[in-house]
C-alpha cells in the first residue's frame, strides 16, 4: 500500500534525475521505469523545448519505424540522454542487469541486458538510477558486464556514465579516473551512511557534502498535476500515488 | 496467396526444434497460437524475443516447449521477474544466448536485407559479446584508424508468430506502428499471423493503411484469433488484463502453481 | 520542434558545396525547391540520387549547380535520356561516382543506424566496384569458406529534400508509401521538407497515418508549396505533367535551349 | 507514329518473354519497361499463382517499405525472376548500362546502372531483354561492367542470365562455359541474319534452329483486353498500341 513517504520519495526522486536531466536537447526514457518517466516530464516542464520521449507511452512516443528506432537513434548521437537501471553497478561504472554467481548458474537472475550493450556506450548521458542504495547494489565489481563504464582508447565511445542517482545520494561519474565522484548526499542521509551502504570506492570532496535539493513547489505542482495526468495511461498506481488519491 | 486457416492448421506449420522468433509482450504476441502451441505438446524450440519476451516465453518454458533461448531479457514488466524463466536459467533446464535488444534487431535487419552480417555499435568489453561467440569483433576496414565494430549474424527465423489487428482474404496484414513485425516477417521463411478481425477489401488498395501492411508476398498462414493476445495488451485494440498478469505472477512461483495456472489458461 | 518557413528560407539553409540527398523522380521531388535553389545560384552541389535522379539532377547540372553526382541512373525515364546530364558528363564538366539502386539504399540504412558501413551482395569483378575506391572487398569474417563482400560506407547527407503531401504544425511529415523518404530524414543531418498541404491536426495522433509519418524530431524545416513536385508526379495527388516534361527533353537537348527552358521554368 | 507492325511486334515479343518466365514462382519488372510488363502479366494469366510485381505501377506493387525493398526481397533470394535492359550485352553474359567508350571520357553515356548491381547477382533467373539485336549491343566485350554474367567460384552468386531475347532471337545463357546458346530464331528472321547481327560468338546446335513460338490467339486476347486494360496507368501509350485505338 502506499504511503505518504513513498508519495515524498517519488516527487523527490523525480526532482533529483530532473536535476541531472538539465540541459540536454532529447532525453528517453525506457519501458516501466514510472520515476524516470515523471523525472523526463519534470525536466520538460522547466525547459519546454527539451525533447522527452517516454517508451510505452504512446502520446509520447515520436518513433515510426518500429522498437528499433531507439537504438538507431541513439547510434547516430541523437539521443542525449537516457535513464537505465541495473542489478549491479561497480566502482568502475559496469552494470550488471543479468544475473548473480556464475553465469551459467546464477543465484539470482534478472531479466536481461536490454539495449544497454548499445545505449551505455552511444547516449552521451546516461543516468544510472537505482533507488536502492545497499552494498548488493553497489558493488566492488560486477559480477556480469552488460556493458563497461569506460572503454580503452580507439573504442568508438561517445556515451556512457554521467550520473548516478540511488534513494540515498546523487554521483557524477569521472570518465577520466573512470570512477564516481559523489555530488550529493539526500536530505535525511549522511555521509557515512553513504559510505556504509556503498560497495565501491567513490571520490568525494573535503568537507559536508552537499545536499541534494528537493522539488520546488512549482515542481510538485507539476508532478502531482499534469505530469501524474500524462502518466495516467501508461503507469496509472504511480500517477495515483503522485496524485494523493 | 496465404490462407486462412483454423489456429490449429496455423500452428500445425511450427515443428519441433524449430526457431520461432515472437515479439515483446507489448508488440503483438499471439497467445491464442501460443496456447494451441502448448496444447499440441511442441518440443525443442529455439525461441528468439524481438527483442525481449515475457509471458509467452515463460508459459512456452514453464511447458518444457524450449530448449533455447535467444533475448535481450525476459521479464513480466510490472509483475515483476518472468518465474519459469528464472528458475529454468538457474536450473539450466535451457540454454540462454543473452544479448541486447539492438543486436536482435540488427540481426533480423541481416536477414530481411540478405546479407550475411550487420554491424553495430556498442558491447566492446561486455561479458554480453564475451559469452556470445557467434557474435564477432572486427578492427572496420573502412576506418583510417584502428576501430573495433562487432558483427551481428543474421537471424534468419525458421517461423514468425505474431498477433496483429487485422488482415485482408488475400493476406495482407496490418500491422500499424509495429514496424518490427514487419522487419521480422521480411527475415523469416515462414510468417504466421493471428488477427482480431479479416477484412473483406484490400488492404494494399487503402492509401492510409497500406504502408502499415506486411504484404501477403511474407505471410504464409493467417487465423482468425479474437482477443488473440490476452492477457496481453492489443496497442489500439484492448489493454493487458493486469488482474490475470498478477494472478499469473504470484502462481507460476512454484511448478505446481503454474501447472494448476496453465490447466485454467488452456481451458 | 522545425518551423513552417517561406521556401527561399527553407533552401537558404542549404549551403554552397553541401552534400544534398533528392529521391528519384518518382518519389517526391521538391521542384519547387529546386527552382528556389536555382534562382538563388546554389553552387559545388554533392548531389546524391536516392537512388536515381531525373529532371531535378539535370536542371542542377545545367544551371552549374552540381561537382559532383552519386547516383544509380539518372534519365527522364519515357521522355528518354537526361540531356544536361549526359552532356555534362562527356565533358567532363561533373565528376560522376556510378552506383547501384541497393547501395545507395544500403549506405543510407548505415547512416540511419549510426554505424560505418553495410555490406552488400552482388557488385564483385564489376566495373562499377572498381570505380569506387570507397567501397571495399572484405573476405566475409562470419564464413566458414572464403566469401568475398562489398562493404558500402555510410551516405550522411548535410541535407535531405523532398516534397510530401501534408505536414502538420508540429513538423510531422506523412510520406505514404515513400517509406525511403523516411530513411533518408533519419540518414540526413537536416531534413528540408516542401508538402502541399499544413493540416492542423496532430499526424502522429492518427493511428491510420502516424505508421507513415517521419516525425519532427528528425525534420529541420516544412514550407509550404502547392504543386510543389510539379512537373513532376506526387503519388496519390497528381501525375506528371507529360507535356511539359517532353517539351523539356527536346528543348534541353542544347545548351541554349535549357536556357530558355530554365528562364521560362524559374518564371 | 504507331504502325500495325509495331502492334505486332509488342504482342509478340511480350510472348516471347512470358514464354520464357514459364514455371517462377515470383516476377519483378522494372520501371519504364512497357513490353516486360505486359509479358509479366501474360505469363501471371497463363500461371495464376504466379507473383508478379510491376515498379511504377501502384495496382502491381506489392512493397510497402520503400524503394529498397525490391533489392531486399531480391538478396533474400525471394525473388525468382527480373528482366533487365543494357546498352551493351557481351557473350560472356557482362550487361552495360553506363557508357561506350572511355569511362571518363565517354563517346555515349546512359543513364546508369541502376539495380543490376546487385539484381544480376541474386535472381536466379534474370532474362536480359534489349529489342535493338546488332553488333552495337550485343558486343564482344561490353566498355564498361555494371554486372558480370558469371562468377569465379568462391563469390555468392546465385542468380544471373538465364535468357536473352532480341528483336531476332531468343538465347539461353549457359553458366558453366559463360556463354549463350541460341535457343529459338523469330520468324521472319535467319540464322544468318542472327550471326550477323550478333558481335558476339554464341553457341548453336547443328541444322535449322527453332522458331519463336507465336503468340497463341488466346494470349492475344490476354494481352489487348484485361493487360492492355491494367498497364493503362502506367504505360498510356503503349496500352493504346496494343488495344489498336
Amino acid at each position: 500500500m502506499a504511503t505518504l513517504a513513498d508519495r515524498q520519495t517519488s516527487l523527490f526522486l523525480a526532482s533529483a534525475l530532473a536535476d541531472v536531466f538539465r540541459g540536454v536537447p532529447t532525453l528517453a526514457i525506457g519501458a516501466n521505469s514510472p520515476i524516470p518517466a515523471a523525472a523526463a516530464l519534470l525536466a520538460q516542464h522547466r525547459e519546454p523545448s527539451m525533447r522527452v520521449s517516454i517508451l510505452g507511452s504512446p502520446a509520447h512516443n515520436p518513433y515510426t519505424n518500429g522498437g528499433g528506432e531507439l537504438f538507431d537513434y541513439a547510434a547516430e548521437g541523437r539521443l542525449a540522454c537516457f535513464v537505465l537501471g541495473a542489478l549491479q553497478i561497480d566502482g568502475a561504472g559496469n552494470l550488471n542487469l543479468v544475473s548473480v554467481g556464475d553465469y551459467d548458474q546464477p543465484t539470482v537472475r534478472y531479466p536481461g541486458s536490454f539495449g544497454s550493450g548499445l545505449l551505455y556506450y552511444t547516449v552521451p548521458r546516461v543516468v544510472v538510477f537505482r533507488e536502492d542504495h545497499s552494498p548488493r547494489a553497489l558493488v566492488e565489481r560486477v559480477d556480469f558486464v552488460s556493458a563497461t563504464g569506460t572503454s580503452p582508447p580507439g573504442v568508438y565511445r561517445p556515451g556512457g556514465p554521467a550520473y548516478l542517482v540511488t534513494g540515498k545520494a546523487v554521483f557524477r561519474f569521472d570518465r577520466e579516473h573512470a570512477q564516481f565522484a559523489l555530488q550529493s548526499v539526500h536530505p535525511g542521509h549522511t555521509l557515512d551512511e553513504v559510505m556504509a551502504a556503498t560497495g565501491f570506492h567513490f571520490a568525494c570532496a573535503d568537507g559536508v557534502p552537499a545536499v541534494t535539493a528537493l522539488p520546488s513547489e512549482q515542481d510538485c505542482r507539476w508532478l502531482t498535476g499534469p505530469i501524474a495526468d500524462a502518466l495516467l495511461g501508461g503507469y496509472p498506481e504511480f500517477a495515483r500515488l503522485l496524485t494523493g488519491d | 496467396m496465404p490462407e486462412s486457416v483454423p489456429l490449429d492448421a496455423l500452428v500445425g506449420r511450427i515443428r519441433d526444434g524449430q526457431s520461432l522468433a515472437v515479439p515483446s509482450d507489448v508488440g503483438g504476441v499471439s497467445m491464442a497460437a501460443t496456447r494451441a502451441l502448448i496444447r499440441r505438446g511442441v518440443r525443442r524450440l529455439h525461441l528468439i524475443g524481438v527483442p525481449t519476451s515475457g509471458l509467452q516465453a515463460d508459459l512456452l518454458i514453464g511447458a518444457g516447449c524450449v530448449d533455447l533461448l535467444e533475448a535481450s531479457a525476459v521479464s513480466l514488466a510490472e509483475h515483476g521477474v518472468a518465474p519459469r524463466f528464472t528458475d529454468a536459467i538457474r536450473s539450466g533446464a535451457i540454454q540462454m544466448r543473452d544479448a541486447t535488444c539492438p543486436a536482435v534487431h540488427a540481426g533480423l535487419v541481416a536477414a530481411e536485407k540478405g546479407v550475411p552480417f550487420m554491424p553495430i555499435r556498442g558491447l566492446i568489453g561486455s561479458d554480453l559479446l564475451r559469452h556470445r561467440p557467434d557474435w564477432q569483433v572486427i578492427d572496420n576496414p573502412l576506418a583510417a584508424e584502428p576501430d573495433p565494430i562487432v558483427l551481428i549474424p543474421a537471424i534468419r527465423p525458421d517461423t514468425v508468430l505474431f498477433h496483429a489487428p487485422l488482415a485482408d482474404r488475400a493476406g495482407n496484414v496490418w500491422v500499424g506502428m509495429r514496424r518490427e513485425l514487419m522487419v521480422m516477417a521480411h527475415a523469416a521463411r515462414e510468417t504466421l499471423v493471428t488477427v482480431e478481425r479479416i477484412v473483406d477489401t484490400d488492404l494494399l488498395a487503402d492509401p492510409q493503411r497500406a504502408p502499415a501492411v506486411v504484404p501477403s508476398l511474407y505471410v504464409s498462414a493467417v487465423a482468425l484469433a479474437p482477443k488473440g493476445a490476452w492477457p496481453l495488451a492489443l496497442h489500439g485494440e484492448y489493454a493487458a488484463d493486469d488482474e490475470c498478469l498478477r494472478a499469473y505472477a504470484k502462481a507460476a512461483r512454484s511448478a505446481q502453481g503454474f501447472r494448476d495456472w496453465l490447466d485454467g489458461y488452456l481451458g
